[in-house]
């Protein structure tokens, strides 16, 4: 135990949130993310961009425990969360959204949000309470489902059932689900896929506007965007980071320009 | 209450319906709690009409028997209602009780508390008699099973219960001392896996016991009920063969049938000799084809014996279904006839009245002079040993009888039973 | 002693190449159509009575022209069912082919007692079949020797069939990836009726051997389809060389058992099937395929609202509250007893709901929790306490209990596998059942008596009379206030869970596992304890039914109960709770009426099983809703909700 | 030959789902052209492919081929009219040996169409040649990638649908994809290419579409893209 505290101390110098070591992660003989070290610090605005099967999924899925690791290790505020369930790690306060829009279709939007919102709390209540309660009696839970609700503005819609909500409301939902879970850091995959143009600003600025406190992890292809949101870009390619940099930087590194833009200007 | 035309008219079907059901009677006030005293069936001397609910596995594996048993069940019926010795007419309903002790006893409920039978009969499965056999004591109807289950007239007897199937005990009698006497006293058993091929075992070798002091069980083999494959257990019964005089096999049904093809197939009864208590069974033959030839076993029924009134029946069965009857047949016929015979006698159609009536009265039957005796409620019937033989034309194998004891001869004695009545 | 290991040796195999010629057909239509077909036991059985009416007229001989003339109707059969039954279902939750095809089971069984009559007939073979032969001291008949070769034979024609034909590489390659099979310009579903009839002519030849071997039986389907599920369980679904060992395995184990191990034998199949699922789930030669998507239709239970339903739900309980008063005016005692079988099988229903519509698992052995609540009121009455209370008590723990263990192993493996582990569960029991004491083995418990309270303190129903002007309610309408409690108090408390925390987390694992898992709940553990819900109120049914019957028998744990509790949960409607109730009210409703016409009810019973299955798959409940756009005259949702195919999020790769 | 291209697609619009990807997408390709689709992950260049091939449904437009509408036809119908996906992930049957996945597109494909039998397509590709009776799921990405086009070969396509064939390939290996290119074009079978690789379609294609969500932002040929650096500043996010 002590030893343990020990090594939590150490990691947690510096304001460090996310870390990978050298994570590996091999499918039969190929090898989809290889020796990844990232470091993320709180509140940092990070994309992760790269071409195609550069590894940039896979290395969500390993942050977000949905697959287990060949080798290597995740660290999330200074503890070693490699081992851990994918619910166990929401818990903790890693929060992820997907590429295709992914809620409760059959449920109402008040219901998507509470879930969510309940699963913060489910250790204040007792077995039989979480059993026989009815989920309209847990005031904190219901006042901060309502809150989520009038950020991402579907309080109007709350008791429709979601697949009946237009396209963007629903990514509007699946946004407000991961703000419900109270994250500290957000792993975004494409969450403007598929959309107009003007639905992929209203997103971005969504996203600006709700979780501007929380660390923020990005997939994009929009390139555009991602040099004006983030605060670092890292660029896969793969299944290495071949860079990473402030926007600026990365605009600038010719590996990149090479390896992910196809060696336009050689 | 009161209100209405016919106050007493209704009050009598308020009351019919209570008795018929598992509940007594009344006493006390409306809205009380009470305990209700026994109230007796009200005798009516006049009567037309006797309801029979026949319950038979219609569906599943024994629905070939339960259409044999059928048949002379209604023969019998037919013969009743027809004959002017009879002072009343069967009406009766059929239900499928499946293969499944539940169903059974659902559709006893069925006849007895929505159609107001009586009498019910049937049932090939002993699991379904037995369920029957509780069910007919707690709501006093009169029950002939059509199970060879020891138990049913043995520990789970009960003075509603009267069986004119031929039980295992019975059976084992003949099987024993013909065996012991014809082919010697050293026994391997290959037996189902339940109820009814420990019964075989257990009765058989009790009775070996008694007859020779030598008596020596081989082996016993066990496969399960329902099985289909029983090759391993010839290889092993081929095995010691040459130790032992006999193979007796404790199966009946289906199981009995595949196990004589796939033994007849190996050539296993050029080794040993094989004593069923069931192949004689026409459902078991047909489905045995040549495996059955060369096979002996006790014989509960075969349409041949001149004894009673048997060949009329077997005349007017032939004449009613265009074939033979066969075991069930007799069984369901003369089930019939003896409660019939009751009810006359009875002159009531009260199933207590009855049953009393029933327990040690004297019936003329196929088997000749018989009674369901007072001690167990159990036809005495006589029984056979045969051998299963190669017929002059076709596949189905012929029976030729061996041997016979009496129906005094093959009944267990009264003491050993089991049951208390 | 080379003999000791042979003889054995050739007898399992005798029965094993039959097996692989069943498991064959079964495992290659999962592989190419992902359909777990069930009635394959029943199209076995075809063949061989195809086979008979061949044979008996022209005799003996004519067994050989049997031997291709049956399979080849018999394919046909099987083409005409992929055609017009199976083929509506692609694209849905595979769980609705299980659903389908035992509602064809139920059809085709019957159609066979009513052309061919019950019974066990011998199939004749020819002369030259029959005899013994004698080789280095082991003993065989000709005819054994004969189904190990001819059996060979066919297996090795169908393996090379797909090996080196044009049609066996296209059936190969679609069993690996469909939708490249369609890119390259070649028609695989016109393939799949190819496929299906090819595995049912397989089952026939299997059905035909096996007749001249064993007898023939309108139940001979029933008795092969759960050892050949085991089989290409075993071996691995969808792979022919699976169905090949494992059929050779499994006739080789069960033989060597019966001579050295025989108090194993039945169970060690089951416990062989458990142990594969568990540590490698695709079997010993499956290959991953993709989990086919594809949601399980959930009743619709929005159409009144919440006010009227609350109303109508109130006068139904009402209405059944009279139903004890009528006995003897308006309709006999019977009409109670009835109802109680309903009542205890609607809670039955009720409690495989509770998991299957609502965290979609599919349990195919939920007869086990019935059965075990019976024989723990059967065997606590019988040797712990006559008291009802104490029994009752007994059996929701020990189902429960079980469950808990049951899910514990069983809920790792999803979908299609889980259903399959269930029923190997249910028939690791039913077997138990019949071998231990305890139990009372095949004959089950009888006799059992009980009073209505507690430390010898309390009556007996039959003892207690309630007058309610002119109707006195005792014994047997007694007990339907009992049931009817029970059913109502299940019901409640299974809808204030659903409403509760823990409900809506397992409504968020129906609508999608994988986001509930990313709000952080442990879905796992929340279906464990929803099965673990169910099997207590499956075991409270059963118990209910001991406890007023009085006895207990095997039956109950019965494979084909398994099956009949998800018809009725598929015809009210499931994820309702109350459209299961009503599926079991339909049900026995239908039954009761059905049997008063004729003995093969489970025809019609069948046919409009598959009916519902095929166009109204959201049960009963849903037919307001489907009905209210016709009505109306309005526009509504079309009567075929077409599901959106998943497409799986967490890939491998970007 | 007509004026009339061999394929038209016209103002399709397809997705998954709710999920429109492509929004009134046109574009024409004429007999014996590389035409290569560019634009960023998630342009819509995939779903464009699976549409013209008939895995997805345009919910509206119409896509013809050699003037015949094919807008409803599946996959197996498209692929008998002589259309051949390539897709990306290349889906070779990885328990059917090499031969036998290029037998297996023999039985399919297009009457039509003069095809390589499979002997010819295993001598055009060494590698295969040497590994005809290996599984698939042993081949290399490079080996792979030539399995994959040498079926569509071998099952009569005219025109092939190329989903990005350089991904994951070692540079020396994408050379030889691109020269099999090349020599395909030079057999008169026509190309639409989906590359991100810019650089690829630059040098192999005859014209190109630039596609940015789902519709087309620009199209030209390689000289007049590679002159335009707004558009490849603003879509390919190339620069200068």
């Amino acid at each position: 135990m002590a030893m343990e505290t020990t090594e939590t101390n150490q990691r947690s110098a510096g304001d460090t949130i996310l870390e990978t070591e050298d994570l590996v992660k091999k499918f039969g003989q190929f090898t989809a993310t290889d020796r990844i070290n990232l470091t993320v610090e709180r509140g940092e605005f990070r994309s992760i961009i790269g071409p195609n099967g550069a590894g940039k999924t896979t290395l969500f899925n390993l942050i977000t425990g949905a697959l287990p690791a060949t080798d290597g290790a995740v660290y999330f505020d200074g503890e070693d969360i490699t081992s851990l369930s994918p619910s166990e790690r929401v818990r903790r306060g890693i929060g992820r959204s997907f590429q295709i829009s992914n809620i409760f279709g059959g449920l109402t939007v008040r219901e998507n949000v509470r879930l969510a919102s309940q699963s913060l709390d489910r250790d204040q209540y007792n077995f039989l309470q979480s059993l026989f309660k009815p989920t309209g009696r847990y005031d904190s839970m219901n006042e901060r489902t309502d809150r989520i609700l009038d950020r991402i503005g579907l309080r109007d819609v709350a008791d429709e059932t979601a697949d009946a909500l237009p396209y963007g409301d629903k990514r509007r939902l699946e946004i407000g689900v991961v703000l419900a879970t109270e994250p500290d850091l957000v792993l975004f995959d494409e969450p403007t896929a598929g959309m107009s143009v003007e639905e992929t600003q209203e997103t971005i600025d969504l996203i600006e506007e709700v979780l501007v406190d929380q660390t923020l992890l990005l997939i994009e292809h929009d390139i555009e965007l991602v040099m004006e949101l983030s605060d670092h870009i890292t660029v896969l390619n793969r299944g290495e980071i071949l860079a990473e940099g402030t926007p600026n930087e990365i605009a600038a590194n010719s590996d990149v320009q090479d390896a992910y833009l196809g060696g336009m200007m050689e | 209450m009161t209100r209405g035309g016919k106050p007493q008219g209704r009050r009598r079907d308020v009351l019919k319906a209570i008795t018929a059901g598992s509940v007594a009677g009344i006493t006390g006030l409306a809205g009380c709690v009470g305990d209700p005293d026994e109230m007796e069936n009200g005798d009516d001397d006049d009567f037309d009409t006797v309801q029979f609910g026949v319950l038979e596995p219609f569906t599943g594996e024994f629905s070939d028997l339960a259409e044999e048993r059928h048949q002379g069940t209604e023969l019998a019926i037919e013969q009743i209602n027809e004959s002017d010795e009879y002072d009343f007419e069967i009406e009766y309903d059929d239900y499928d009780t499946q293969l499944d002790p539940a169903t059974a006893t659902q559709r006893a409920e069925q006849a007895v508390q929505s159609d107001g039978a009586q009498f019910i009969t049937g049932c090939i499965s002993s699991s379904a008699a037995l369920a029957i056999n509780d069910f007919a004591l707690e709501n006093e109807v009169v029950y002939t099973p059509g199970a060879a289950d020891t138990s049913i007239t043995g520990a789970n007897c009960n003075e509603y219960v009267f069986r004119f199937e031929t039980s295992t005990a019975q059976i084992a009698e003949v099987m024993a001392q013909w065996t012991a006497d014809e082919l010697g006293d050293q026994i391997v058993y290959h037996i189902a896996d339940y109820a009814y091929g420990e019964s075989v075992l257990n009765e058989v070798e009790t009775r070996m016991e008694s007859i020779s002091d030598d008596y020596e069980q081989v082996g016993v083999t066990r496969s399960d009920p329902g099985s289909t494959d029983f090759e391993a257990f010839i290889s092993q019964i081929a095995d010691v063969s040459d130790e032992a005089d006999a193979l007796v096999v404790g199966m009946t049904g289906a199981d009995l049938a595949i196990f004589l093809s796939q033994a007849g197939a190996r050539g296993l009864q050029d080794e040993i000799p094989i004593v069923t208590t069931t192949g004689s069974f026409r459902a078991v033959r047909a489905g045995a084809g040549d495996g059955a030839y060369n096979t002996y076993s006790g014989v509960r029924y075969i349409p041949d014996i001149d004894t009673g009134d048997n060949q009329e029946f077997v005349e007017a069965y032939e004449a009613e279904y265009g074939d033979l009857p066969d075991n069930f047949s007799r069984v369901g016929y003369e089930s019939i006839r003896m409660v019939a015979n009751g009810i006359r006698e009875a002159g009531s159609r009260n199933p207590s009245t009855v049953a009393e009536t029933l327990s040690g009265m004297e019936h003329d039957t196929i088997f000749g002079p018989n009674e369901f005796r007072e001690c167990d409620q159990q036809a005495m019937n006589p029984v056979w040993m045969g051998e299963c033989v190669e017929p002059d034309s076709g596949e189905l194998a012929d029976v030729e009888l061996l041997e016979e004891l009496t129906g005094e001869e093959a009944a267990p004695d009264c003491e050993d039973t089991g049951c208390e009545l | 002693m080379i003999t000791g290991f042979l003889q054995p040796l050739v007898d399992g195999l005798t029965i094993g190449v039959v097996y692989v010629l069943l498991a064959a057909g079964l495992s290659v239509i999962f592989g190419v159509m992902h359909v777990i077909n069930f009635a394959h036991g029943e199209l076995f059985a075809l063949g061989a009575y195809f086979a008979l009416a061949l044979v008996v007229p022209f005799g003996g001989t004519a067994f050989f022209a049997a031997l291709f003339i049956a399979p080849l109707l018999v394919g046909i059969i099987g083409v005409a069912i992929e055609r017009y039954t199976v083929r509506p279902l692609y694209g849905r939750n595979p769980l609705y082919h299980i659903l389908l095809t035992f509602g064809l089971v139920l059809v085709i069984n019957d159609l066979i007692y009513l052309v061919w009559q019950p019974g066990n007939v011998n199939l004749p073979v020819p002369e030259i079949l029959t005899g013994t032969i004698n080789v280095l001291g082991i003993n065989a008949s000709v005819y054994n020797m004969f189904i190990i070769v001819f059996g060979g034979v066919m297996a090795f024609a169908v393996w090379a069939m797909l090996e080196y034909t044009k049609y066996g590489l296209i059936i190969r390659a679609g069993s690996q990836d469909r939708q490249m099979v369609r890119n390259l310009g070649i028609d695989i579903d016109r393939y799949y009726s190819l496929v299906f009839g090819m595995g049912a002519a397989l089952a026939a030849v299997a059905g035909i051997i096996l007749g001249g071997y064993q007898t023939v039986s309108p139940e001979m389907g029933m008795s092969v389809i759960i050892p050949a599920f085991v089989i290409v369980v075993l071996g691995g679904l969808g792979s022919f060389k699976g169905a090949v060992v494992g059929g050779l395995l499994v006739g080789v184990i069960q033989t060597v058992l019966r001579t050295y191990a025989p108090i194993f034998e039945g169970m060690v199949i089951f416990l062989l099937m458990i142990a594969v699922l568990l540590l490698r789930p695709r079997g010993l030669f499956g290959v991953e395929t993709e989990e086919e998507g594809g949601e399980l239709l959930t009743g619709s239970g929005g159409f009144l609202e919440p006010q009227t339903r609350k109303q109508l739900a109130i006068g139904m309980i009402a209405l059944l509250a009279l139903v004890p008063l009528g006995v003897g005016t308006l309709y006999s005692a019977y009409a109670v007893t009835l109802m109680i079988e309903i009542i205890i099988w609607g809670l039955f229903a009720l409690s495989l709901d509770f998991v299957m519509g609502y965290t979609g698992l599919v349990s195919l052995g939920h007869a086990l929790f019935y059965g075990l609540g019976a024989y723990a009121v059967a065997i606590t009455l019988l040797h712990v306490s006559q008291s009802a209370f104490i029994a009752i008590g007994l059996a929701i723990v020990i189902s429960a209990a079980i469950a808990w263990f049951v899910g514990f192993l069983s809920i790792r493996v999803g979908g299609v596998y889980f259903a399959m582990i269930t029923l190997a569960f249910a028939e690791l029991f039913y077997n138990m059942l019949y071998r231990l004491d305890i139990t009372g083995g095949s004959e089950g418990l009888f006799g059992i008596s009980t009073y209505y309270g507690i430390a010898g303190m309390g009556p007996t129903l039959g003892d207690i009379g309630f007058y309610v002007g002119p109707v006195a309610l005792t014994g047997q309408s007694l007990f339907y206030y009992i049931a009817l409690g029970a059913l109502i108090a299940s019901f409640l408390i299974t809808r204030r869970m659903l409403n509760s925390p823990f409900g809506s987390v397992l409504k968020s694992i129906r609508e999608n596992e994988q986001r509930s898992t990313f709000i952080g709940y442990e879905t796992t553990i929340y279906k464990r304890r929803a099965f673990v819900i169910s099997g207590a109120l499956a075991g409270l049914a059963g118990g209910l039914f001991t406890l007023n019957a009085g006895y207990a028998t095997p039956s109950f744990a019965y494979w084909l109960h398994s099956g009949e509790v998800i018809v009725m949960v598929i015809l009210g409607g499931m994820g309702t709770l109350y459209g299961p109730i009503i599926g079991a009210g339909v049900f026995f409703g239908l039954e009761e009426i059905l049997t008063g016409f004729t003995a093969r009810w489970r025809l019609v019973l069948g046919t409009i099983f598959v009916l519902f299955v095929i166009f109204l798959p959201r049960g009963l409940v849903s037919l307001p809703a489907q009905l209210a756009p016709y009505v109306s005259g309005g526009s509504g949702p079309g009567p075929e909700p077409e599901p959106a195919p998943d497409e799986p999020s967490v890939r491998g790769d970007d | 030959m007509s004026a009339e291209p061999l394929l038209s697609v016209h103002e399709v619009t397809s997705g998954y789902g709710e999920t429109q990807v492509l929004r009134d997408l046109s574009l024409t390709v004429d007999g014996g052209e590389i035409v290569s689709l560019v634009g960023r992950n998630g342009a819509g260049k995939t779903t464009t492919l699976r549409s013209i091939m008939g895995i997805l449904t345009p919910t509206s437009g119409r896509i013809t081929y050699r003037g015949e509408d094919i807008s409803a036809l599946d996959a197996t119908e498209t692929a008998k009219k002589g259309l051949a996906l390539v897709p990306e992930e290349r889906q070779i049957f990885p328990e059917l040996t090499v031969r036998e996945n290029l037998e297996l597109a023999d039985y399919g494909g297009s009457p039509d169409v003069d095809s390589l039998s499979v002997g010819e397509a295993l001598e055009m590709f060494e590698n295969l040649q040497a590994r005809a009776s290996n599984a698939g799921s042993s081949l290399s990405g490079g080996e792979q990638q030539m399995l994959a086009i040498g079926r569509a070969l071998v099952g009569g396509a005219d025109l092939i649908l190329l989903d990005e064939p350089t991904e994951g390939l070692a540079p020396y290996i994408v050379q030889d994809v691109m020269d099999i290119i090349t020599e395909l074009n030079e057999r008169g079978i026509t190309v639409l290419l989906v590359e991100q690789n810019v650089h690829v379609c630059l040098d192999l294609a005859d014209r190109n579409y630039v596609i940015n969500q789902g519709e087309v932002v620009y199209e030209g040929t390689s000289e007049s893209l590679r002159a335009d650096e707004e558009v490849l500043d603003k879509y390919l996010g190339v620069t200068a």
